[in-house]
């Protein structure tokens, strides 16, 4: 049992510290990197899905005939392509946010902008 | 011939039009090819929907690889429907766009605006249109990516931030769908939704499939802005620019609530979905919730535009309440409530758009006395507010009313009731805004302001009387909506 | 033959790890920038050396063994350089290098 | 698995949660940056064992490179320090992770187990695609088959999604050329870095070619050459200045090249839709099948190759040019 799933659960172990770092920090770039780190950990999740044992990386070879999945390969292609899309829109979005704001602690952030909401109810 | 591929022309016209709106590099040219393109892909919706409606089911094999090996494209009435709305606010938007965005968008952006748009819009359809679980993915980023931009693009601050929280959101939302999808996978080896609801029957009992249903279900109500999950959403649909506020604000959610369908009925099954999961006493608490906070918060809303996204969430709190009652009439609603809603939002947005290109500001004391100055703007207004709260002989009294039957019919009376009081509440946020504008002066310091464009007014009011026209000659969209219901439901009624 | 082949690559293996790890050593124990960087660099190319070579030796002549050859140049060339690079900007921004650190001073630093 | 891959993976497997508790809890943002390059690294080198080297050569080109590069641009305008932050609960995080983690163990339990040759996995779909794709594709990599044919759409997709947020970055940041600030200096020769680049660059060039033009027979393909040559020029910004690379390569050129990109891979599409092929189906575009889909998945790889390698320079320079002091 554990050898049959214990790379899932270090997997799903980096997933929550990825994600417990996207939900619970204050500095906006901590949040991507914590971002990235979730990902990539499902990026592995899937990985892991494809590995057959004894298998070969999926390129035909004369005297090899069992390869590894490699339909999961394809999907964590595309899906790190729209990883790092979203990270560069995302950075692009916390430097904009430090040029108007002049911080990136997302508290302090939300502090402004309630200063700013009351302004605009008064 | 063109027939045949009308359901891949659907998607790839708007996705290759967006490369070429970015290599035109006059404005205004972008801008007319941007709406030439939003038309056709309005026809070529209006064709699709001709096909299926009577329950034929339209295939299209990409690269010609037949399904599960390559991906599939597959139109049934509820593809064609969501198509139809999504399209349709899109090829009124888009005209729109252009006396819009030139006081609220720096003219050197105009042409990164229509491009956003433009993938905002393939995104959308493609999500709505594909049998591929994997593909949704791909294409719900397309589409949350440019909505971010376009997002960002508004005049205030509070747009950068707000967009970073959609885009945070947004992200752990299709994060949870990949690993959602990725579980299913694991199980049954396949992603075509078709084929994937043809194994998930032999799977009952599974825990994987249990969790990878929890993931799909949470990841699909961040993106349809779920409560306690809708969040980013009144600050995205406050701050974004007036013309994505509309366009946004009556498809995204639309699709999203579409794709959480298609998954709870295709794909899983109602069986699986309704009988084993019981997910419809998840929805129904939360859809309370979210129709009375929502309205609640609504009505203490001074930003005209934030009062209508926390109306949205409302909303979306009526579409998951006719989910979750589980009977044809209350899906029906549903679907209805997909249509009514983008055409009452859509409209009220596109009002407000026009207020805020003469008035520059759509806080609810900035509007006082514009109910003279401005009497086509504020009387479409005035019809698209009628319809939010439900009135007889506007599309949002449809919508309620199948909704009332339909909880009616359950025997669940505290939510007729709770229909009712919300739409009081409705009344009550509504009201202070035409009270404003209608039975109060315009302050004395104030500039003269004169009547909207007509290139505003004239998209405006197209959605508005779209509003009359559905609400008492419904059978167009209830047909749709009652067969898509019939169909989602198929032959195994609970 | 094989018998000297297999001894002289696991020789190389066993040294390009040493050498690894004493920079490895290195990075923890010096306490300061600069001679953290000077073990990090210094030990990195000839250990990236020693366990290519006792892999060339494990796989005899062919195509992966011009690859890693091709692999050694490369890092020759670059790590050095990527050294030079992170060490100047440091000292560019301020860092001064203490150059002569009594031991005394040292393990007081190392108390504090 | 043998049991020096189980090794391996284990190893690597716990030096990746060293990683990550390190990130959690450090507070210096340089170190977080790196660390998620080290991330991303050590991820790659999961990858390689676990036999997608595919993927692993995209993630060590994307993540631990061009993801860091653009995260340290960041931090060179956002400043290096988090600042303490005031006592917030983070009871609320925990148990939203407790719990998503524990639905997500719940939902292992079932999992079919890990290299199981006999799992769904393996015996639906992916049987086709490993035993036909020689023949009925004609290139020996599986992974470029599915990626560029069967699921060619998908990774159409992915070009947009690319695309998208090179949209995104020029609408948020723009390209400002430094020749026209009053107060740009040229920054000071950096000798020894300059005549390494000149040096380096060309073969980091040819080394891209090789890999877009060799992703048929081995890893690779457009996107990872994209990044590749992208690299190259990342390096020419770094060691020399900003505006030279922007002399070499202007951004006008780029961004019309990177829509070009976009436009070939669609125009490919279409060209098979007119020759009486669904979209996208390689098959009509030449009298063989086999050779059309040869075509095919040549032409889409380059155009993935042109818009990724585009965008990626176009972004990095939005991000530098950003900044006040020079890279």
């Amino acid at each position: 049992m554990i050898l049959d799933l214990y790379n899932y659960w270090v997997v799903i172990f980096l997933m929550m510290s990825g994600f417990y770092t996207l939900i619970a920090s204050n500095h906006l770039i901590k949040k991507i990197v914590g971002l990235n780190i979730f990902q990539s950990s499902v990026f592995m999740l899937y990985i892991s899905m494809g590995k057959v044992a004894g298998g070969t990386a999926p390129i035909a070879a004369e005297g090899i005939d069992t390869y590894s999945n490699p339909l999961p390969h394809v999907l964590i292609l595309t899906a790190i392509v729209v990883g790092i899309a979203t990270t560069s829109l995302a950075l692009a979005l916390v430097i904009r946010i430090k040029e108007s704001y002049d911080t990136v602690q997302e508290n302090e952030i939300l502090e402004l902008d309630r200063i700013s909401d009351e302004e605009t109810q008064a | 011939m063109i027939n045949e591929h009308l359901p891949a022309l659907q998607v790839v016209v708007p996705l290759l039009a967006a490369p070429i709106c970015f290599l035109i590099l006059n404005n205004r040219l972008s801008w007319l090819f941007a709406s030439l393109v939003s038309w056709l892909c309005f026809a070529m919706a209006i064709l699709l929907v001709m096909e299926v409606k009577d329950g034929a089911v339209l295939h299209y094999e990409f690269g010609g690889w037949a399904p599960p090996w390559g991906i599939e494209y597959s139109v049934d009435v509820l593809n064609a429907y969501v198509l139809l709305i999504v399209s349709g606010i899109a090829a009124v938007v888009f005209p729109y766009s252009w006396t819009s965005i030139q006081k609220e968008i720096p003219e050197s952006h105009h042409r990164i605006y229509f491009t956003a748009m433009m993938l905002c819009l393939a995104g959308l359809l493609g999500m709505t249109i594909t049998g591929d679980a994997f593909n949704l993915f791909v294409l719900l980023e397309i589409s949350s990516l440019s909505s971010y931009t376009l997002i960002s693009l508004g005049r205030d601050r509070r747009a950068l931030t707000a967009s970073f929280q959609y885009l945070i959101m947004g992200t752990i939302g299709a994060t949870f769908i990949l690993i959602g999808v990725g579980l299913l996978y694991a199980l049954t080896g396949t992603l075509n939704m078709a084929d994937l609801a043809s194994k998930i029957p032999a799977l009952e009992g599974s825990r994987t499939l249990q969790a990878a249903f929890a993931f799909l279900v949470v990841g699909f109500g961040l993106k349809l802005a779920m409560f306690p999950l809708h969040l980013w959403l009144p600050n995205a649909y406050a701050f974004a620019p007036s013309a994505v506020s509309a366009f946004i604000g009556s498809t995204a959610t639309k699709v999203a609530i579409y794709a959480l369908l298609r998954f709870l009925y295709t794909v899983f099954g109602a069986d699986f979905s309704f009988n084993f999961m019981q997910v419809q006493w998840l929805l129904m608490p939360l859809a309370v919730a979210s129709i009375l906070f929502a309205s609640m918060v609504a009505m203490f809303q001074d930003g005209i535009k934030r009062l209508l996204a926390y109306s949205s969430v409302a909303q979306i709190g009526y579409m998951l309440l006719g989910i979750s009652l589980v009977n044809i009439t209350g899906l029906t609603g549903t679907l209805l409530h997909l249509f009514n809603h983008a055409l009452m939002k859509g409209g009220l947005f596109l009002t407000l758009g026009a207020i805020a290109y003469r008035v520059g500001d759509t806080r609810v004391k900035s509007i006082a006395g514009l109910g003279q100055a401005m009497p086509f703007t504020m009387g479409a207004f005035v019809v698209g507010a009628l319809s939010l709260i439900g009135v007889p002989l506007t599309v949002g009294f449809i919508s309620k009313w199948y909704l009332i039957l339909a909880t009616l019919e359950k025997g669940y009376w505290p939510l007729t009731v709770l229909i009712i009081i919300s739409s009081l509440m409705a009344v009550v946020y509504t009201w202070r805004i035409i009270e404003t504008a209608y039975f109060q002066e315009r302050p004395a310091n104030a500039p003269e302001v004169k009547e909207a464009p007509l290139s505003l007014l004239i998209p405006a009011w197209t959605l508005i009387a779209a509003n009359l026209y559905f609400g008492i000659n419904s059978r167009l969209s209830t047909d749709l909506a009652t067969g898509a219901a019939k169909m989602l439901f198929g032959g195994s009624l609970l | 033959m094989n018998f000297i082949i297999d001894a002289l690559s696991w020789a190389c293996l066993m040294l390009g790890c040493f050498l690894g790890i004493s920079g490895a050593i290195g990075i923890f124990r010096f306490d300061e920038f600069y001679s953290r960087a000077h073990a990090a660099s210094v030990t990195d190319t000839l250990c990236v050396l020693f366990i290519i070579s006792g892999l060339v030796l494990q796989s005899g002549f062919n195509l992966v063994t011009v690859k890693m050859i091709f692999i050694v140049v490369l890092l020759w060339l670059t790590s050095p350089v990527a050294s030079h690079a992170l060490i100047r900007s440091a000292y560019q921004t301020g860092l001064k290098p203490k150059l002569a650190i009594t031991r005394k001073e040292s393990s007081k630093r190392t108390q504090s | 698995m043998s049991a020096i891959n189980l090794l391996i993976d284990i190893v690597l497997l716990t030096m990746l949660v060293f990683t990550t508790i390190a990130i959690v809890r450090s507070r210096s943002l340089f170190a977080i940056v790196m660390l998620s390059g080290i991330y991303s690294l050590l991820s790659a080198n999961i990858f390689v064992v676990l036999d997608a080297v595919d993927v692993a050569f995209t993630e060590a080109a994307v993540g631990a490179g061009i993801s860091t590069v653009l995260m340290l641009a960041t931090i060179g305008i956002t400043g290096y320090e988090q600042k303490k932050r005031r006592s917030i609960s983070r009871i609320t995080p925990l148990i939203v992770v407790f719990i998503t983690g524990a639905v997500l163990v719940y939902g292992t339990l079932d999992m079919p187990a890990f290299t199981n040759p006999s799992n769904p996995v393996h015996e639906h779909v992916a049987p086709r695609f490993i035993e036909q794709s020689p023949t009925e594709v004609g290139i020996p990599n599986m992974v470029t088959s599915v990626l560029a044919s069967y699921r060619g759409y998908d990774t159409m997709g992915e070009v947009i999604v690319v695309f998208a947020a090179l949209i995104g970055v020029l609408s948020l940041l723009g390209i400002r050329e430094k020749k026209t600030d009053p107060v740009y200096t040229e920054p000071p020769p950096r000798p020894i870095l300059q005549v390494m680049a000149k040096f380096m660059i060309p073969f980091i060039i040819l080394f891209a070619l090789y890999v877009q033009f060799h992703g048929d027979f081995g890893p690779g393909g457009g996107f990872q050459a994209g990044v590749i040559f992208s690299v190259a020029i990342i390096l020419y910004t770094l060691t020399f200045s900003q505006q030279d690379a922007m002399d070499l390569v202007p951004p006008w050129v780029l961004k019309r090249l990177a829509a070009l990109g976009v436009l070939i891979y669609g125009g490919t599409g279409v060209v098979s839709l007119l020759k009486g092929g669904n979209f996208l189906d390689y098959n009509v575009l030449a009298h063989d099948p086999i050779h059309g889909q040869h075509y095919g998945i040549l032409i889409i790889e380059f155009g993935v190759g042109l818009t990724v390698a585009c965008v990626m320079i176009l972004i990095f320079f939005a991000f530098i040019s950003r900044g006040d002091k020079n890279p």
